[in-house]
């Protein structure tokens, strides 16, 4: 319930960072909220209450939490921080013939 | 034991919610990337507290320490026409 | 049946992609016969299945599987060739082999990173098509974006950081959509295989198969560049250069449709759209977005710019024929999708080509292209003419085809819409058909201009390649537009595929 | 006036996409209520079916480890993109470094770094961590490198040739350890069985230990190259 929330609050927080701010970094940073929000929620949501998915030497298996939601959002997170990392080398090319970051200034990227 | 554990969640929760409104209120690009880089370490925290222990290490070696860098290196690159 | 060759068709591209950067240090010069070396592997090893299985193919019970690391398919990641995937396949593997022949000449500076990202998409592009797992479809789909993105700011121009930019942005929200679809979809089912998806997904309340079936509407129509988010499109066709517009646009949104056809009709089932009511809203939806991109197209003054306007009329058209859940709207749908994947790849190809007589894109420096070269104007005007609808030609049968699958499901908007999009496309290219052939002067300032719009390194026989290619392009519209026939059998097996889901589930979950 | 319009319109879409997604998140039933096949399967028989004690790596490098191959190729194809798109740059370069001080710091500390993520990646089947998070800190080493003692040292020390062949190592002992799968086992990125050892010790559970440190060093070098080509003009034109 209250993870739902936190999950509304940074998803709209990231889509307005996205649409609104006019700074091509800014845009950037929200992707990164947005996509940081998906990926909690994925996390708080799996999460039962059970031990980490890891079996101790000598012990019985206990309750785990699931381990394939993790390992999903593990292989997210390297893919969002890959494509964060292209993104923000267009922008510094682009910065090198417009000399500015600012979106409305750019003609180029609002036709 | 158990109220400790929801109230430091709580606690956490609204100070992700803090650091992420922060990063997008600034208008300096600088203080940005260190408000997403703390919103990242409370990440981190949360994900232990959800006992996902692999991911709270990737998200503190990528989103913390790795994107930073790269946000960092990418607004050192950056010319503003006004300044030179 | 369990068969090698088909995990082969993804690991051959991958490793050529990997082994690309190790050669360039020893040696560049050799880097030219790995990348002949990855090609011909793979033409060989899709040969090799079809001449295996050809009987199979013919009479439409062609099932190849793979088990990723022997898991069983709830556990592990299944790969399934069935007829459908069998046939984009083919026209796939096809057409990238013409755009990597173009590109070889094309290709001026940093061709061993042109050629790594290529056949990354080539494996993206198979293993997208392939996949029976929703995760490692998302994983694809990330892969195709990532490698596109990058080679549309290829030139490292203004114009096209601008436009990679913009696409980025979009398909990597799209991408992070298509994510939380599949965590929802595992929550729900606690499964990612699709066939076992397929299974429970009608058990469902409606409530979360509507959010389910959003969520993955919405990221599959900010790919395809259907209505409300079409505005990145133009701008990437526009400022890339010619072979990756080929690929963006004859291949990449073929992909995303494939994959459209894969989630609704396999996976989420046709059933259950039609239970939630969003049918026809999808079918308006496309039709408006189609009749959007052809009014656009009559205002753009730039050739690349019109034919991406056009592609959003097409696609939007396709779209709209496939959602009318008939045998008829099927085999015009999927006709079409080859037909405009063959036009428009050639259509590109031979206007980058073109292009390089010009000083810009814009409509008034086209003049006079048409003399410069006349075999490959010829072609183009002869796609164009396909793209229009003339009757001898490929563009002709499968418009024929939809018009009277619009007609059979009394969808006259739809069918007004083919005819719309015809008429309005005479006017669009006749434009520049007429303007092509137009005298021109030229003074001492255009020459000095020409010479810096050549291509940074020319090659021998660089003209030959182009002209074979783009007539190799016009040859597949020709006989394909007698022969349409030829096609009959696949399409109808396609189609059986498509709506046989129960066999699918059997045959994946069963063996 | 216009633009206050715009930003009505776009706060209501917001507001209404919010909506929207509380509405169905109402929907959403608690985990506990929900099918749990494949976890279960998972959770239950994860140890004795790969040798793995950590059930996430048991998952990214053996039930899904197809998906690790296709990450570890989107950074491939990320890196290609950034130096393609930046070797043309006369970015600005500093290779003076920071202080005395400081340099005799991170000499000290420099090879536990390395220590830590050699830790991290072969380790990847005990204990939290594997090819990706123990990759990411062993590209810390280099960021650390031309942060402190300026890009020209790391430069001499690691050039992007040696990097880039790395990272070709790296994606190849992942693939190659596929195709002895098919050539040992029958499928494509199958546990090597004659591997194994007792569970629980160092090199056990079958291939995992090797496609960890090949995923590990594949990455490392990958990213190496992104924060590297991101600070200074680094390859020359290939042609």
């Amino acid at each position: 319930m209250r993870n739902n929330f936190i999950f509304i609050i940074l998803f709209m927080l990231g889509l307005y960072a996205l649409i609104m701010k006019t700074n091509l970094i800014k845009n950037v940073i929200g992707l990164n909220i947005m996509e940081a929000s998906i990926f909690f929620w994925v996390i708080a949501f799996s999460d039962v209450g059970g031990e980490v998915a890891i079996h101790k030497m000598g012990e019985e298996f206990s309750k785990f939490n699931d381990p394939v939601p993790q390992a999903l959002t593990l292989t997210g997170i390297v893919i969002g921080a890959s494509t964060a990392a292209l993104l923000l080398t267009l922008i510094i090319e682009l910065n090198q013939f417009t000399d500015t970051i600012d979106r409305d200034e750019i003609e180029g990227l609002n036709n | 034991m158990m109220t400790a554990t929801v109230v430091l969640e709580n606690l956490l929760l609204i100070f992700l919610v803090l650091c992420a409104v922060m990063s997008v209120r600034f208008e300096e690009e600088l203080i940005s990337i260190i408000f997403l880089s703390t919103f990242s370490i409370v990440l981190t925290a949360l994900y232990l507290l959800h006992r996902a222990a692999d991911v709270a290490l990737a998200e503190a070696v990528i989103g913390a320490g790795l994107s930073t860098a790269i946000f960092m290196s990418a607004i050192s690159q950056i010319r503003h026409g006004d300044s030179d | 049946m369990m068969e090698t060759r088909i995990i082969l068709l993804i690991i051959v591209p991958l490793g050529t992609a990997f082994i690309i950067p190790f050669i360039d240090l020893i040696n560049a010069k050799l880097r030219r016969f790995f990348v002949l070396l990855g090609i011909s592997i793979q033409i060989f090893n899709l040969t090799s299945i079809v001449v295996q299985y050809f009987d199979q193919i013919r009479d439409g019970s062609l099932f190849l599987q793979y088990h990723l690391g022997g898991w069983q398919p709830p556990f592990g990641i299944n790969l399934v060739m069935d007829n459908l995937s069998f046939l984009f396949i083919a026209i796939v593997t096809l057409s990238l082999l013409f755009i990597i022949i173009y590109s070889i000449g094309y290709v001026g500076h940093h061709e061993g990173k042109f050629y790594v990202l290529y056949f990354i998409i080539i494996a993206a592009s198979n293993g997208a098509m392939l996949t029976g797992d929703l995760f490692n479809m998302y994983v694809f789909i990330e892969l195709l974006t990532i490698a596109s993105g990058a080679l549309i700011a290829f030139q490292r121009s203004h114009p096209g950081s601008e436009a990679a930019i913009k696409y980025l942005f979009y398909n990597i929200i799209a991408g992070s959509l298509i994510f939380f679809g599949v965590l929802l979809t595992y929550f729900n089912l606690g499964t990612l295989t699709m066939a076992d998806v397929a299974n429970n997904f009608a058990a469902l309340e409606s409530g979360i198969q509507l959010f389910i079936t959003a969520i993955f509407l919405t990221a599959l129509l900010i790919k395809m560049g259907v209505f409300p988010f079409l505005f990145w499109l133009p701008k990437s066709y526009d400022s890339s250069p010619a072979p990756v517009t080929a690929v963006l646009s004859g291949v990449l949104s073929k992909i995303y449709l494939y994959l459209f056809i894969r989630l609704i009709w396999t996976v989420i089932g046709f059933e259950t759209i039609v239970a939630l009511n969003l049918n026809i809203l999808l079918i308006d939806i496309a039709l408006f977005s189609s009749f959007l991109g052809h009014v656009f197209a009559l205002q753009a003054n730039n050739i690349k710019r019109l034919l991406g306007y056009s592609s959003i009329g097409h696609i939007g058209m396709i779209f709209a024929v496939i959602m009318l859940n008939t045998e008829a709207g099927f085999y015009g749908g999927i006709l079409h999708i080859i037909a405009h994947m063959f036009m428009k790849a050639g259509l590109f190809v031979a206007c980058g080509y073109l292009l390089q007589y010009t000083v810009s894109n814009h409509y008034r420096d086209f003049k006079g292209v048409g003399l410069r070269d006349k075999p490959v104007f010829i072609a183009f005007i002869i796609l164009l003419l396909s793209m229009i609808g003339m009757p001898p030609l490929l563009g002709f049968a499968s418009k024929w085809f939809i018009l009277m699958a619009f007609l059979e499901a009394q969808s006259y908007f739809g069918a007004f819409i083919v005819i719309f999009g015809s008429l309005t496309a005479v006017i669009y290219y006749l434009r520049y058909i007429a303007k092509g052939f137009e005298e021109v002067r030229l003074s001492e300032d255009d020459l000095k201009m020409e010479v810096f719009n050549q291509p940074l390194l020319s090659v021998l026989y660089r003209e030959k390649i182009v002209t074979f290619i783009t007539y190799a392009y016009t040859a597949v519209i020709i006989i394909f537009g007698f022969g349409f026939r030829f096609l009959n059998i696949p399409l109808r097996m396609s189609i059986e595929s498509i709506m046989n889901v129960e066999r699918y589930i059997e045959l994946v979950l069963g063996g | 006036m216009h633009k206050y319009l715009k930003k009505t319109l776009v706060i209501s879409v917001f507001i209404l996409t919010a909506i929207a997604l509380y509405e169905n998140f109402l929907l959403v039933p608690e985990y506990t209520g929900l099918r749990t096949g494949v976890s279960d399967y998972i959770i239950s028989s994860g140890l004795s079916d790969t040798g793995s004690l950590n059930l996430i790596t048991a998952v990214l490098y053996d039930y899904r480890a197809f998906d690790s191959l296709g990450e570890s190729t989107v950074i491939f194809g990320a890196v290609s993109g950034i130096v393609l798109i930046l070797s043309r740059k006369m970015l600005p370069v500093s290779s003076r470094g920071l202080s005395f001080i400081v340099k005799r710091t991170f000499g000290l500390v420099t090879p536990f770094i390395a220590l830590f993520s050699l830790y991290v990646i072969t380790h990847g089947h005990l204990s939290p961590g594997g090819g990706f998070q123990g990759g990411v800190i062993l590209a810390v080493i280099s960021i650390i490198f031309s942060i402190v003692y300026g890009s020209a040292f790391d430069y001499r020390r690691y050039s992007p040739q040696v990097k880039t062949a790395m990272e070709t190592m790296g994606a190849f002992t992942f693939l190659g350890l596929g195709v002895v799968g098919i050539l040992m086992e029958g499928f494509f990125l199958k546990n090597l069985g004659f591997l194994t050892a007792r569970t629980g010790t160092l090199i056990s559970a079958g291939s995992i230990p090797y496609v960890n440190f090949g995923v590990g060093i594949k990455v490392g070098a990958g990213l190496a190259i992104i924060f590297y080509s991101m600070i200074q003009k680094t390859f020359k034109e290939d042609f």
